[in-house]
C-alpha cells in the first residue's frame, strides 16, 4: 500500500516538475513550486527523514515560494503596467 | 533556414540532456548493483553510540552540532553571506509589495498567529536534540513573524518593530555565540566545538537539559538564521 | 523504491535542460531549485533502509535509517535556500538595470 | 595545534565584529581590520611552520568519526599564499575601497576563511559547504560596486560556481553511499574496490565542477565577466586564492581520493595536459584582444592556471613541484599587477589600455613594479615565473609531453605580445596633462612588496621551494596522506 | 673574484640611488676601468661553481677564447660609455649597465642555463633601453623584443632537448637541439630571413644606443656560435649568402646608419665563415675579427652618431660636414675605413688574413674576396660623401668632450692592433703562426681594395645615387596578422550570452563523460 502511494507521489513529483518547467507563464510555475515542494515533503516523511522534511516544509517549498513571489512582483507586473 | 537552425539547437539541447540521463541511468545502475549496504560503518556508530557519546536523542542533531558540527558553523556562514549581500544590495529608498491591500480579516489573524509561531519556533530550538527540528527550522518560523508583519502592515511596521540594525547585529551575534560555544571546547583542554570530550556533562538522554552544549548551539543557530532569513526576505521587499 | 532514482536522474536532467535553454531568469534559477531539490531527495533516498525508523532514538530501535545524509540534506537546503535568495535579489537588481528577464539580453560583458 | 583551527575561526570572528561594530562601535573598524590581519598573519606562520611533519586536529576531538582538518605540506603552501597576499590587500583596501567598506571587509574575511577552510579540511562535505562559503562571498563582493557590469558578471559567477557545486555535491553523495564515510583517507581506502567505470564517472563529476570553478576554456566564460567591474584588491585574492583553491580541491580529491595510478590509467592525465595547452594558447589569443586592463589580465590568470594545470597533470615529482611553484608565483605576479591597476585606477580611475597611457613618468617606480611583474608572468630570466615554468617545461619533457612542453614556450611568446602592449602604453608620452590623485605610501608599499617578492623568488627560488619539495610525497603516494590522517 | 659581469650589474644597483651629475660620471668610469682592468687579469682555467635548484651551474668560467671576448667587450663598454653619458639619462645608463653586464655574463658562462639567462637579460635590457628613448621606437621596440624573445625561446628548447637527452648543461657537447640554437643565433646575428630586427632598431634608436648595441648584440651571437656551433661546414656557405645578400642591400640604402647595419650583417658573415671551418685556426680568426670588427664598426656608428648630433640626420650628404670641421672624427673615420677594408697595417687585416688562411675551399675563398670587395665598395661610398664630395652642411653645435674621447680611444687601439698585430695574441696566449707582414699575405690582402678603387670611380654614378626604392619583405607581420584575426574570430565568439556558454559547459561535461567512461 505504502509503495503504491510512494510510487504515485514520485509520479506526481515528476508531473508538478514538468508542468513547473513547462508551462508559459511564471506565475502559475512559481505557484506550482510550493505544490512540488510539499509533495517532497511527504516523500521524505515516508523515508522516514522527519527533519530534512521540515525543514523543507519552511525553507524550500515556504519561504523560496516567498521569494520567488516576491521577484515576480518586482519583475514582470511591471512590465505589464 | 533560421527554424532549422532554432530547432537543431533545440534538439542539440535535448540532446545533451537524455545523454547526461543516460549516463547517470548507468552509473545508478551500476552503483544499485554492487553490495553497498554493508558500508555503513560510519553511521552504525553513530546509531549505537550516538546517544551516550553526545546525550540527544535526535540523532540527526547530534550529527549536525557535534559530530559535523563545524559543517553547520559553515553553513551558518552561507546563510550570514547571504543575509549581508541583500542586505547591502537593496537601495536606501523603500519600497513595497504590490497588490491590493489584505481585509481586516488578514490583519487580525496575523495578530493572533504571531505569539503562536513564536512558541512553535521557540519549540523547536529548545527540542531540537530531542526532536525533528532544530536551530534552522526553528529560527526559519520566528523569521516568519517579521515577515508575516511585513506582508501585512509593509515594511515600515516590520521595521519600526524590528529594527534592521538590532537584526544583524543578532544576526552577527547568533554567529559569535556559536564560535564562542565551540572555544568553550578549546578553554576545557580539548578541541573546537568539542562537547562530550570536554568535560561538560551530558545529563541524562531525553532530557530537556542535556546533551551539553548542543541545544545552545541550536539557540544560537536560531537566533542567527530566524534574525538572517528575516533580514534576507525584507531586503528582497524593499528593492525598488 | 528503484523507481524514486529515476525521478531522482529525471529531475536532475530537468534541471539542467532548464538551466541551459530558458531564457528567462527567474525559471533558470527555478531549474536551479529543481537540481537542488533532486539531490536533497536522493540524499534522503540513499539514507533509507526498508523498514528502518527515524533516527530519534528514545527507545532501542531494530533498523534505523542511516542519519548522516538526513544532516547532509539539512545543510544542503539552507545552502541551497541562501544561493536562491542571493540569486533573486540579484535578479531583481538586474531587473531593475535592465529592464528585461531575458538572459541573452545582459550583454554588457563580452569579448 | 589549536592554531589550525583558529585560521579559519579568526577571519569568521572578524567578520561578525565588523557586522556588529558597523552599527555600533565604528571607531575600531580599522584598527580591528588591521590588527585581526596581523594576528592571522602571525597564526598562518605558526601553522605553515608546523606542517611538516603534517598532522591533523579534530575538530570536536571525534577523530575519525567527525571532521579533520589536515595541516600537510600542500595545504601549507595554500597558506603561504594567504600569508603573503592577505596583509597587503587588506591594508591596500583600506584606503582603496570607498563606498561599501564594511561589507567588503566582511565578505573578504568570511572568503578568506572559506578558503582556508578548504585547505584544511580533510572531509569531502565539508569541502563543500567551505567551497560554497568562498564562492558565495567572493560573487557578492564581484556585485560590490553595484554598477550594471559588476552585477551581470555577479549573476554570472553565480550561475556558473552554482552549477559546478551541485556536480560535486552530486559527486560527493555518490561517494558516501558507495563508501559509507566522508573522511578522505578511509574514502581512499574504500576506493579500492570499487569498480572503475563508476569512480571514472564520479572523477568526470568532480572534474567537470571543479573545472567549472577553475575556469579552463570552454568552461571560461564566466571569469573575465566577474574581473571586468570588481573591486580589483578584491581581484588579487580572487585570482590568486579562489581559483587556486578549486585547483587545490581538485587536486587533492583527484591525487588523494582516486590516487595516481587510476589517474594514469583513466587518461586524465593526458587529457589534462592537452586541455591545459588549448586553454593556454587561446587564452593568450583571447587577452591580445582586450582593450579592459582587468579582462587582459583575467584571461592571462586563464592561461596561468592552464600552465599550473599542465604541472600539476603531468603526474610525476617535479611536475608537481613546478606547478605548485607556479601557484605561489602567479599569485604573487597577478597580485602585483592588480595591484598596479588599482593604484592606476584609484588615481584617474583608468581602467582601458588606452587610459594609462604615459603613466610611467607619473608613478615611475610603480610602473617598473608593473613591468617586473609582467615580465615574471611571460616568464623571463630572472623572475620568479621562469624557474616555475622551467620546471614544469622539464617535467613535462621528462615524462614524454614533448608537445606540451613545446608549447609552454609558444605560450611565453604569445603572453610577450600583450603584455608588451600595455608596457609600451605604459611608457608612451602622453601630451594630455593628467590629473593624478597621489597614492599614499598604504596603497604603494603592499604592492612593493609584492612585487619585490618577484625577483627574490626568483633569484632564491630554495626559499619557498623547501616547503615545496615536500609536497610531491604526499600527493603520489596518496599512503602516507592516509596513514597521518587515520592515525596509524 | 668578482666577475665583471656582476661588476656593471652593481654599478647599475649603484646607480638607482639618486646620484649627482659628477658622482655619475665617476661611478661610471671607475666601474667600466674596473671591469677592464679584472677582465686582463683573469686566469684562463678558473671557474665558479654554484647551485641553483637541482643542478650544478657554472656562472663563470675563463678561457682563452672568451677572456679576448670579454676584454673587448668590456674596452667597448668603456668607450660607449665614455662616448654617451653626456647624453643619456640615468635610467639609460643603468639600462646600459645592465645589458653590458649581462653580454659579459652570457660571455664567461660555462653552462647553458647560465648563458640562457643573460641572453635574456639582454633582449630584455636592451629593448627597454630602445622602448624607452622616444614614442617613435615603440614600435620598434615591440618588434625588436618579440623577434630576441622569439630567439631566445628557441634556445630554451635547444637547451631542453639538450637537459633531457644528457642529463648536464655543459657548453661543450652540444649534438640534439642544433636546430633550435641555430635559429637562436640565427636571430641574434641577423642571418639573413632573421635580419629583419635589425636595420630597424639601430636605425630607429638614438645614435648612443644604437653603438651600445652594435657592439653587444652581434657579437654575442657570433661568441655563442663559436661555443655551441662551430664546425658545421655548411654554415660557411650560410654565412656567404648572408654576407651577399648583406653587399646587396647595403647599395641600397639612403641613411648611414642602415648602410652601417647591413655592413654588420656582411661582417658577421666573415665570423660565421671563420667559425665554421670549425679549426682552431678559423675560430681565433673569427674571435679576432670580432675584436676587430668592435673596434672599427663602433668608431663608425660613434661617428655617424658626432655627424647626427651636430647635424641632426643621418643622410649621407650630411657626412660633408666631416673633412672640415671636425678633425678628430675625420681621423678616426679613415682609420675605421682602412680598417674595415682590410687595408694592411690596420687592424681588419690580421683577421681577415688568418680566416683567409684557415679556409681550404675555393669557393669561400673566392666569395671571401668579394665580400672584401663589397665592403670596400660601399664604405668608399661612404668616405666619398664624407670627403670628395663638396657639402654645404653646417655645423650647429660641437661634440662633447666626452664623445670624442670615446672615439679617440678607440682609433689608439684600431692603429695599436693594426700596426702591431702579435698585441692581441699575446695579450691572450692565442698563437697563430701566420706571418702577417710576408708578401703572400700582404698582397692578398690589398687586392680587393685595389680593385674596388678603380671600380668605384668607374661605376660613380650608378652606386653613388640613392636608391629611393626599399626591398622590404616581412613574413613576421603576416604571421601577426594571422595571430590577430584568428584572435577577433573566437573573441567574437564571446558575445555574452549566457545560455551559449551553459551549453558550451554541458557539451563539455558530455565529452568528459565519454572520454572517462569509455
Amino acid at each position: 500500500m505504502i509503495d503504491l502511494i510512494f510510487n504515485m507521489l514520485m509520479i506526481f513529483l515528476l508531473i508538478t516538475a514538468f508542468f513547473m518547467v513547462f508551462t508559459k507563464d511564471i506565475l502559475t510555475s512559481v505557484i506550482t513550486l510550493p505544490i512540488f515542494g510539499a509533495i517532497l515533503v511527504v516523500i521524505f516523511v515516508i523515508l522516514q527523514a522527519p527533519g530534512p522534511a521540515i525543514a523543507e516544509a519552511v525553507i524550500a517549498s515556504g519561504l523560496t515560494t516567498f521569494f520567488f513571489v516576491i521577484t515576480i512582483n518586482k519583475t514582470e507586473y511591471e512590465q505589464n503596467e | 533556414m533560421n527554424r532549422i537552425n532554432v530547432i537543431s539547437k533545440k534538439l542539440y539541447k535535448i540532446g545533451l540532456v537524455v545523454s547526461l540521463a543516460i549516463f547517470l541511468l548507468f552509473i545508478f545502475y551500476d552503483i544499485h548493483n554492487l553490495e553497498s549496504n554493508s558500508k555503513r560503518y560510519l553511521s552504525d556508530h553513530y546509531i549505537s553510540e550516538g546517544v551516550q557519546e553526545t546525550g540527544a536523542i535526535n540523532i540527526v542533531t547530534s550529527v549536525l552540532y557535534d559530530y559535523r558540527a563545524f559543517d553547520t558553523l559553515g553553513e551558518a556562514t552561507v546563510l550570514l553571506t547571504a543575509a549581508a549581500i541583500l542586505s547591502f544590495l537593496v537601495p536606501i529608498t523603500k519600497d513595497k509589495m504590490r497588490g491590493t491591500p489584505f481585509t481586516i480579516i488578514v490583519s487580525q489573524t496575523t495578530q493572533v498567529f504571531i505569539p503562536f509561531l513564536a512558541i512553535l519556533g521557540m519549540y523547536l530550538i529548545f527540542f531540537g536534540h530531542l526532536a525533528p527540528g532544530g536551530g534552522f527550522v526553528g529560527g526559519v518560523v520566528i523569521a516568519l513573524i517579521p515577515i508575516l508583519l511585513t506582508i501585512t502592515y509593509r515594511v515600515e511596521f516590520s521595521e519600526y518593530k524590528f529594527k534592521p540594525d538590532k537584526k544583524k547585529v543578532s544576526e552577527d551575534i547568533g554567529a559569535i555565540g556559536f564560535v564562542l560555544i565551540g572555544l568553550l571546547g578549546i578553554l576545557t583542554g580539548s578541541n573546537f566545538l568539542a562537547n562530550g570530550q570536554a568535560n561538560v556533562s551530558l545529563g541524562d538522554a531525553g532530557e530537556l537539559i542535556s546533551a551539553g552544549l548542543i541545544p545552545y548551539l541550536n539557540i544560537m543557530i536560531g537566533i542567527k538564521v530566524g534574525a538572517g532569513l528575516a533580514i534576507i526576505f525584507n531586503s528582497l521587499i524593499k528593492e525598488k | 523504491m528503484q523507481i524514486s532514482y529515476i525521478a531522482v536522474i529525471i529531475l536532475f536532467c530537468l534541471g539542467i535542460y532548464t538551466i541551459i535553454s530558458n531564457k528567462n531568469i527567474i525559471k533558470m534559477v527555478m531549474g536551479f531549485t529543481i537540481l537542488e531539490s533532486s539531490l536533497i531527495l536522493l540524499l534522503i533516498l540513499i539514507s533509507y533502509t526498508p523498514g528502518g525508523t527515524a533516527p530519534i532514538l528514545d527507545r532501542q530501535y531494530e533498523i534505523v535509517v542511516d542519519p548522516i545524509p538526513q544532516a547532509l540534506a539539512l545543510t544542503t537546503i539552507v545552502i541551497g535556500g541562501s544561493v536562491t535568495a542571493v540569486m533573486l535579489a540579484v535578479t531583481i537588481k538586474l531587473y531593475k538595470r535592465y529592464r528585461t528577464l531575458n538572459v541573452d539580453k545582459l550583454r554588457k560583458l563580452r569579448g | 595545534m589549536e592554531a589550525a583551527v583558529w585560521v579559519i575561526i579568526l577571519p569568521l570572528l572578524t567578520a561578525f565584529f565588523i557586522g556588529i561594530s558597523k552599527v555600533y562601535v565604528k571607531k575600531i573598524f580599522v584598527p580591528l581590520v588591521i590588527s585581526s590581519a596581523i594576528i592571522y598573519l602571525y597564526l598562518l606562520i605558526l601553522v605553515i611552520n608546523n606542517s611538516y611533519p603534517p598532522n591533523v586536529y579534530s575538530v570536536g576531538a571525534w577523530r575519525l568519526i567527525g571532521i579533520n582538518l589536515m595541516v600537510d605540506p600542500f595545504s601549507g603552501l595554500f597558506l603561504l599564499i594567504i600569508a603573503l597576499l592577505f596583509l597587503p590587500v587588506i591594508i591596500f583596501s583600506v584606503k582603496y575601497i570607498k563606498s561599501y567598506k564594511h561589507e567588503y571587509f566582511i565578505f573578504t574575511y568570511i572568503m578568506t576563511a572559506g578558503i582556508a577552510g578548504m585547505v584544511l579540511t580533510a572531509d569531502l562535505f565539508n569541502l563543500y559547504v567551505f567551497l560554497e562559503v568562498s564562492s558565495l562571498s567572493s560573487c557578492a563582493l564581484v556585485a560590490l560596486k553595484k554598477t550594471n557590469k559588476g552585477l551581470e558578471g555577479a549573476y554570472k559567477y553565480l550561475v556558473m560556481s552554482t552549477l559546478g557545486s551541485f556536480f560535486i555535491l552530486l559527486a560527493t553523495i555518490l561517494t558516501y553511499y558507495l563508501t559509507g564515510t566522508l573522511n578522505i583517507a578511509e574514502i581512499s581506502l574504500e576506493f579500492n574496490e570499487i569498480p572503475f567505470k563508476i569512480k571514472s564517472a564520479l572523477m568526470a563529476f568532480f572534474v567537470f565542477g571543479y573545472v567549472l570553478k577553475i575556469g579552463l576554456i570552454p568552461l571560461h566564460f564566466w571569469l573575465p565577466d566577474t574581473y571586468e567591474d570588481s573591486p580589483i584588491p578584491y581581484n588579487v585574492l580572487s585570482s590568486g586564492l579562489v581559483m587556486k583553491s578549486a585547483v587545490y580541491a581538485l587536486i587533492k580529491v583527484l591525487y588523494i581520493i582516486f590516487g595516481i595510478d587510476f589517474l594514469d590509467k583513466s587518461g586524465l592525465l593526458q587529457i589534462g595536459v592537452f586541455w591545459g595547452v588549448i586553454t593556454f594558447i587561446v587564452a593568450h589569443l583571447l587577452a591580445f584582444q582586450q582593450s579592459n586592463l582587468s579582462r587582459l589580465l583575467a584571461y592571462s590568470s586563464i592561461a596561468q592556471i592552464a600552465y599550473i594545470m599542465i604541472g600539476l597533470f603531468v603526474g610525476t615529482e617535479g611536475g608537481l613541484i613546478g606547478g605548485n611553484f607556479h601557484i605561489l608565483n602567479h599569485a604573487i605576479m597577478k597580485g602585483t599587477l592588480f595591484l598596479v591597476t588599482a593604484i592606476f585606477y584609484y588615481s584617474l580611475s583608468a581602467v582601458n589600455i588606452e587610459d594609462i597611457k604615459g603613466l610611467a613618468y607619473k608613478f615611475p617606480i610603480l610602473s617598473f613594479t608593473f613591468v617586473v611583474a609582467s615580465l615574471a608572468i611571460v616568464g623571463l630570466p630572472p623572475f620568479n615565473g621562469f624557474i616555475s615554468k622551467w620546471l614544469i617545461v622539464e617535467a613535462a619533457l621528462e615524462s614524454g609531453f614533448v608537445y606540451a612542453a613545446f608549447f609552454i614556450l609558444v605560450g611565453t611568446f604569445l603572453s610577450l605580445t600583450y603584455y608588451l602592449k600595455v608596457i609600451i602604453t605604459l611608457y608612451t608620452k602622453n601630451d594630455k596633462e593628467i590629473v593624478v590623485e597621489e597614492p599614499g605610501l598604504s596603497l604603494s608599499l603592499p604592492t612593493i612588496f609584492l612585487g619585490s617578492l618577484c625577483i627574490v623568488f626568483g633569484v632564491v627560488p630554495s626559499l619557498p621551494l623547501r616547503l615545496i619539495n615536500k609536497i610531491p610525497t604526499f600527493l603520489l603516494d596518496n599512503g602516507e596522506y592516509i596513514r597521518v590522517l587515520l592515525g596509524g | 673574484m668578482i666577475t665583471p659581469g656582476f661588476l656593471y650589474f652593481i654599478g647599475a644597483i649603484l646607480l638607482l640611488f639618486p646620484v649627482y651629475e659628477k658622482l655619475k660620471y665617476m661611478l661610471s668610469f671607475l666601474v667600466t676601468v674596473a671591469a677592464i682592468i679584472i677582465t686582463l687579469h683573469l686566469i684562463p682555467g678558473y671557474s665558479v661553481q654554484l647551485d641553483f635548484l637541482t643542478f650544478t651551474l657554472v656562472p663563470f668560467k675563463v678561457d682563452n677564447i672568451n677572456k679576448l671576448t670579454g676584454l673587448i667587450f668590456a674596452v667597448g663598454g668603456l668607450a660607449a660609455v665614455i662616448y654617451s653619458i653626456s647624453m643619456c639619462s640615468l635610467s639609460h645608463l643603468r639600462l646600459i649597465f645592465v645589458f653590458i653586464g649581462s653580454a659579459l655574463t652570457a660571455v664567461f658562462s660555462g653552462d647553458l642555463f647560465t648563458l640562457y639567462v643573460a641572453w635574456e637579460l639582454m633582449t630584455i635590457s636592451s629593448s627597454f633601453l630602445i622602448i624607452m628613448t622616444s614614442d617613435v621606437t615603440k614600435k620598434t621596440g615591440y618588434y625588436y623584443f618579440l623577434m630576441h624573445v622569439a630567439g631566445g625561446l628557441s634556445l630554451l628548447w635547444g637547451i631542453f632537448l639538450q637537459y633531457s637527452a644528457t642529463g648536464n648543461f655543459s657548453l661543450n657537447n652540444i649534438e640534439v637541439g642544433i636546430p633550435f640554437f641555430m635559429i637562436a643565433i640565427a636571430i641574434k646575428l641577423a642571418f639573413v630571413g632573421f635580419h629583419t630586427w635589425l636595420p630597424l632598431a639601430y636605425s630607429k634608436a638614438p645614435f648612443y644606443v644604437a653603438v651600445i648595441l652594435s657592439i653587444y648584440t652581434t657579437k654575442v651571437g657570433v661568441y655563442v656560435m663559436s661555443r655551441l656551433l662551430s664546425g658545421i661546414n655548411s654554415l660557411a656557405y650560410a654565412g656567404l649568402i648572408s654576407a651577399l645578400f648583406g653587399i646587396a642591400m647595403s647599395l641600397k640604402q639612403k641613411r648611414v646608419l642602415k648602410l652601417l647595419c647591413y655592413s654588420i650583417i656582411i661582417q658577421v658573415g666573415f665570423m660565421i665563415i671563420g667559425i665554421s671551418i670549425g679549426t682552431t685556426e678559423g675560430i681565433t680568426g673569427a674571435i679576432f675579427h670580432l675584436v676587430n670588427h668592435i673596434l672599427y664598426k663602433t668608431v663608425l656608428f660613434m661617428v655617424v652618431g658626432v655627424v647626427i648630433y651636430t647635424t641632426g640626420k643621418d643622410s649621407f650628404e650630411n657626412l660633408g660636414i666631416m673633412g672640415r670641421k671636425l678633425p678628430i672624427t675625420s681621423i678616426a673615420t679613415f682609420v675605421a675605413f682602412m680598417g674595415i677594408a682590410g687595408v694592411p697595417f690596420f687592424n681588419g687585416y690580421m683577421s681577415k688574413s688568418i680566416i683567409k688562411e684557415a679556409i681550404q675551399d675555393p669557393i669561400l675563398t673566392l666569395g671571401l674576396n668579394v665580400m672584401s670587395f663589397g665592403t670596400c665598395i660601399i664604405f668608399l661610398k661612404f668616405i666619398y660623401y664624407a670627403f670628395f664630395k663638396n657639402s654645404d652642411r653646417k655645423v650647429d653645435k660641437k661634440p662633447p668632450v666626452s664623445m670624442q674621447l670615446g672615439i679617440g680611444f678607440l682609433t689608439v687601439l684600431m692603429l695599436l692592433v693594426g700596426i702591431h698585430p702579435f698585441f692581441l695574441e699575446n695579450l691572450t696566449n692565442m698563437h697563430v703562426d701566420l706571418h702577417y707582414f710576408d708578401k703572400k699575405h700582404l698582397l692578398s690582402g690589398i687586392q680587393p681594395f685595389l680593385w674596388s678603387i678603380p671600380i668605384f670611380i668607374l661605376f660613380k654614378k650608378y652606386i653613388v645615387k640613392n636608391y629611393e626604392r626599399f626591398l622590404y619583405f616581412d613574413i613576421y607581420l603576416n604571421m601577426a596578422k594571422l595571430f590577430m584575426t584568428t584572435g577577433y574570430h573566437l573573441s567574437n565568439y564571446h558575445d555574452g550570452k549566457l545560455n551559449k556558454y551553459l551549453l558550451w559547459a554541458t557539451s563539455t561535461l558530455i565529452i568528459l563523460l565519454l572520454l572517462f567512461m569509455f
